[in-house]
């Protein structure tokens, strides 16, 4: 045994088992440490707002270097303040509009590039992909099964009409793929999980008891 | 002379065939240079490419590795003149080739290769809006059944007879998520029944924009079944920024205000168990929804109804019961036909020609 | 007035959205940045100061109602504005008006973030541990023949990654990555494809504004 | 009948508790388990293995106090394949963070085989056998100007000292004298180190990725890009194998100390899946 003298790792380890006591039931430990955690979560926001965008992206150049465009979004933001005031409350729509408009515009072509354009080109039956697999002449079979289960999915997603008849059976073919693929990743997900914990578990024993090492 | 000589006993080779472009389908900024490798490639330490303005005195540009035929030198000035060098060295030995043609830089307006993703984006989006201004013409549709919706109504059913609150949250996603809006509609028709029943609604967030957004919703929710006045400004809040603060905020609500149903709709990430599984263990209903897959498996485990993907927006839809709103429906059904005709046609034709099939969907 | 131009606003800021992606010139991509970079950051941060009213409004309630559990809302504010102090005065590089260390003991803000928060986030993360066992435990039930296959697919990956996995047969961790790379990519494929097309809809239905909850109440047109 | 209820309604905080002691007692008493070394790390083993002597085995120090027990692991095992066979060691962090970390490896490894040294010849000496380049600004910057020059890039090891000045730079100038590039990291960066490092100058990467991401990396297995592919704690706990089976190396072996922990904590949901269902099964029976 040796024991850890250092006062932060103490208030670390000291956090980490009021966590962990959450684990049989809420508790005051876990009740302060939640409202640290969330204490200074948002001290840490203010912080990083203020000297890694506030600062540099607006007011030095604003008021120091005089790019006076910035004077647009340094309004518009303001405007998110109007919510206080009844009678001019309607202009937050405004930086909300923009800030949603933007984003959402970006996801278009993203979304389609990402989940249209790029899965269509692996699912394809081509030999190209055939070859990807790196299984040689399974590479066919896997290819074709990888096929059927993407048509069958999709199948399952199709609203407009009642699962019957051949969209009955493709439909539970999806099903079926698809609780084979989430049990896998559960299951997968399983042993990193595990070593997380681990990792606490060293910090705990280790770094603070001193027991093992 | 000499030098020469000693070159030629050592025997290094320079580059031969150096051709300089403007790189296509960029911002401009950048030349491609391309060259056939040295003879003595295999033992060289690499290429050196220089480059100059007037064919005359030339400067290092940058480095790169044998066996390499290609650089991108990404910083040049558009519209001027460049000409490119490209040196074969060997410790400090170097072997320059011929110089390349004049080359200048300029930006494009239209990156080429991406013109499948625009074609897609208006295929995909012209049938779904051409569905939902069709369907403004009041055209029954009909749409199966979708199992979490139908659990909706109950849930908050449950809680008024219960007498204890709903909680949703729409996850850790911010507002250029698309899931997040989706949720925030769904939020918008479940704080109507909220209203109605008068339940007390608990809506904490993560991102404050969407906060703020969310406040509007659950308002004008109120104020559309005419109860203006039992809208509770605090019952929606944010947080924090922080994703397992959120978490850790979020199931101490769960365990202390003991909700009779969850919410868990929207976008999220590890924190998708932590919540599903604190909430199931005060025995709350829980009704979850994400597109984030990897999320799913967790919810559909420990969650009583799961909206799975693309159900959590034809939900968002369906929920409202606005044809306009449904037409979209329909509109993605028909892209799913397509996707999956573009995924046979594109197989037929991989299969029995040579053709380079797997170039339209890079 | 009150609708339609934040409605337009929105619509525009879409297209604005849209166009980087597919026009490499100069003029867009600059544009681009300086609305990502600057523009909507700033946008962001002064939403943070609406976020973080409406906490400090449920906290300073709690306490004026004594409401249950009152006590630990002065443990959240106290908290935050002490980080907020050290973090503003201290600096992000320790080299603030105000001093961030006494002795060898340091309090900076990176001092507090990677001792409370990364601490805090680690541990709430490892308790996913004993939450997927216990979710394992109560749904994993065979209740009905897809409820089976979740069940035995999960089965064999978990013991398919472990060093014992290998030894009850050579073919059981390829049989694992098998699962992972054909049935597993193919279910995900077909979701996304759906997801894809569900998140087309809806964006086309904010940007377009047919879909418009967004706007809350208020009246106006 | 009264026992299949029970096995049916187990409380959650029993499974808890049961969890934590399955995990928790094989870290307080450690016992390696020998592993069955799979193809991805044996790869990765040769090709370290098999550095000239003239060349340098880069390892690229990028993990974080949360993935450390899956990684730090693969770290200390390779520090101790290269020590032990005398390949040049360059260790360099391509964020500030995991700087700290990268040092506590470095160190521990050092002590370990300078604790049974009795010539300079024996002993791993600053400079001769391993430099600490430390982090300079831009990790694809970093990636890029290696190609060139690492000592015009990294101009001031981790140190202060001036890195033209150590005697190991002096025969190591850019990739082509260094043998493999080893990336540990949770993140995409060994993606980058194909992307920038190998497709522009042709060195050898190696990868030591946790277990979440390793699908994402496997393609990169099977095309050859990646040159030896680390999986999580199996993953290192396989090199640590490797390292005491062929090289002799004695020491802590974390991964494979882990490895039961994991191993017990799988049975154990599993097992408890199994009760689970057999409870409900009786149950439904007798309805």
């Amino acid at each position: 045994m040796n024991i850890s003298l250092d006062p932060w790792i103490w208030i670390s380890a000291l956090l980490t088992v009021s966590i962990f006591s959450f684990l049989y039931r809420d508790n005051p430990f876990y009740r302060f440490a939640e409202h640290i955690f969330v204490g200074v979560a948002n001290g840490w926001a203010v912080t990083f707002y203020w000297h890694n965008i506030l600062v540099p992206s607006l007011f030095d150049p604003l008021f120091r270097r005089g790019q006076l465009l910035l004077i647009i979004p340094f309004i518009i933001g303001i405007l998110y303040l109007t919510r206080f005031i009844p009678r001019v409350s309607w202009l937050v729509r405004i930086p909300i509009g923009i800030t949603m408009g933007y984003y959402v515009g970006a996801s278009i072509p993203a979304d389609v590039q990402a989940y249209i354009i790029k899965q269509t080109q692996g699912t394809i039956l081509t030999s190209q992909n055939f070859q990807a697999w790196n299984a040689g002449n399974m590479g066919v079979v896997w290819s074709i099964i990888l096929f059927v289960g993407v048509i069958c999915t999709l199948s399952y997603f199709y609203f407009s009409k009642e699962h019957k008849g051949v969209l009955g059976i493709t439909s539970r073919i999806g099903i079926i793929f698809v609780m084979i693929g989430f049990g896998a990743a559960f299951g997968y997900t399983v042993m990193a999980r595990i070593s997380l914990l681990i990792g606490r578990l060293q910090f705990l024993l280790g770094d603070w008891l001193g027991v093992i090492h | 002379m000499a030098v020469i000589l000693l070159i030629g006993l050592i025997g290094v080779a320079p580059p031969t065939h150096v051709r300089a472009y403007d790189t296509p389908d960029d911002g401009g900024g950048s030349i491609m240079v391309e060259w056939h490798l040295s003879q003595d490639d295999a033992i060289l330490d690499g290429y050196e490419i220089y480059r100059s303005n007037d064919g005359d005195v030339y400067e290092k540009v940058g480095f790169i590795g044998r066996n390499r035929t290609r650089y991108e030198d990404s910083n040049t000035e558009d519209g001027e003149n460049y000409f490119y060098k490209v040196v074969a060295l060997k410790d400090t030995l170097k072997m320059y080739s011929q110089a390349s043609q004049p080359v200048m830089s300029s930006p494009q307006w239209f990156d080429l290769p991406k013109l499948n993703i625009l074609i897609a984006c208006v295929i995909f989006g012209g049938l779904i809006l051409y569905f939902v201004y069709h369907a403004r013409k009041g055209k029954e549709l009909y749409i199966r059944k979708i199992a979490g919706l139908q659990a909706i109504d109950d849930a908050v059913g449950r809680a008024t007879e219960m007498g204890k609150p709903i909680l949703y949250t729409t996850g850790t996603g911010l507002i250029g998520d698309i899931a997040t809006i989706a949720s925030l509609n769904i939020l918008g028709e479940i704080a109507k029944k909220c209203a109605r029943y008068d339940t007390q609604l608990i809506n904490p967030h993560l991102d404050p924009i969407v906060y703020t957004v969310a406040r509007e919703v659950v308002k004008e929710s109120y104020t559309q079944v005419g109860r203006p006045d039992a809208f509770d400004p605090d019952s929606v809040y944010f947080i924090t920024d922080l994703q397992f603060a959120y978490a850790a905020a979020v199931s101490g609500i769960m365990v202390r205000e003991k909700p009779a149903t969850n919410f868990l709709i929207g976008w999220f990430m590890a924190e998708s168990l932590i919540l599903a599984e604190t909430g199931a263990s005060t025995g709350a209903i829980q009704i979850a929804g994400t597109d984030r897959v990897p999320q799913l498996p967790f919810f559909i485990t420990a969650c009583d109804y799961t909206l799975i993907g693309e159900e959590l927006y034809a939900a968002s839809a369906y929920i409202s019961k606005e044809p306009l709103l449904l037409g979209a429906i329909k509109g993605e059904d028909l892209g799913k036909l397509i996707i999956g005709a573009a995924l046979i046609a594109g197989s037929i034709i991989g299969l029995l020609t040579k053709l380079p099939i797997l170039n339209l969907f890079k | 007035m009150k609708k339609t131009f934040p409605l337009f606003l929105l619509f525009i800021f879409g297209i604005l959205g849209i166009i980087p992606f597919i026009v490499p010139h100069p003029i867009v991509q600059d544009t681009n940045n300086f609305l990502l970079n600057v523009f909507l950051k700033i946008l962001a941060a002064f939403a943070l100061i609406l976020g973080l009213g409406s906490l400090l409004r449920v906290h300073m309630d709690k306490i004026k109602r004594k409401r249950q559990n009152w006590q630990y809302s002065w443990v959240l504010i106290i908290t935050f504005i002490i980080t907020s102090i050290i973090g503003l005065f201290g600096g992000v590089t320790g080299e603030g008006i105000l001093p961030t260390r006494i002795g060898s003991f340091s309090f900076d803000i990176w001092t507090l973030y990677f001792n409370i928060e990364v601490p805090l986030g680690a541990t709430m993360f490892a308790l996913l541990a004993f939450f997927m066992a216990s979710a394992a435990y109560r749904a994993f039930r065979a209740r009905s023949s897809e409820a089976t296959l979740l069940l035995v697919s999960a089965f064999i990956i978990m013991i398919g990654v472990l060093p014992l996995g290998e030894r009850i047969s050579h073919h059981l961790p390829s049989f694992t990555q098998w699962i992972m790379d054909v049935p597993n990519v193919a279910a995900q494929r077909g979701i996304l494809f759906g997801v894809a097309l569900g998140m087309l809809a809806t964006a086309l239905k904010i940007i377009l504004g047919i879909e418009r909850s967004w706007l809350g109440g208020g009246g106006g047109e | 009948m009264k026992i299949i209820d029970i096995l049916a309604k187990i409380d959650r905080r029993i499974i808890y508790l049961i969890l934590l002691v399955v995990v928790i007692l094989p870290l307080i008493f450690p016992s390696a388990q020998s592993v069955r070394v799979m193809p991805p790390v044996e790869k990765f083993f040769n090709a370290v293995d098999n550095i000239p002597e003239e060349k340098a085995l880069i390892i690229d120090f990028d993990y974080t106090p949360q993935d450390m027990p899956e990684l730090e692991p693969m770290a200390i095992a390779l520090l101790r394949h290269a020590f032990k066979k005398r390949i040049k060691v360059l260790a360099l962090s391509l964020y500030v963070q995991p700087l700290g970390l990268a040092q506590r490896a470095l160190t521990q490894v050092t002590e370990e085989f300078n604790s049974t040294a009795e010539t300079s010849a024996d002993s791993i000496i600053y400079g001769r056998d391993y430099v600490f380049l430390g982090w300079q600004v831009g990790p694809i910057l970093a990636m890029l100007s290696m190609g060139e020059s690492i000592t015009n890039f990294y101009n001031i090891d981790y140190y202060g000292n001036r890195t033209d000045t150590l005697l190991l730079m002096k025969h190591i100038k850019n990739y082509n004298n260094v043998g493999i590039v080893a990336a540990l990291s949770p993140s995409d960066i060994p993606r980058y180190w194909v992307a920038y490092a190998q497709n522009r100058f042709g060195v050898a990467v190696g990868a030591g990725v946790t277990s979440v991401s390793a699908s994402e990396f496997y393609p990169y297995l099977q095309t050859g890009q990646f040159s030896g592919l680390m999986i999580g704690m199996k993953g290192a706990a396989e090199y640590e194998e490797m390292v005491e089976k062929e090289l002799s190396v004695a020491g802590r072996r974390k991964a494979s100390e882990s490895l039961p922990s994991i191993t017990y904590a799988h049975l154990l949901i599993i097992a408890f899946i199994i009760i689970g269902n057999i409870g409900h099964f009786v149950k439904r029976r007798q309805k």
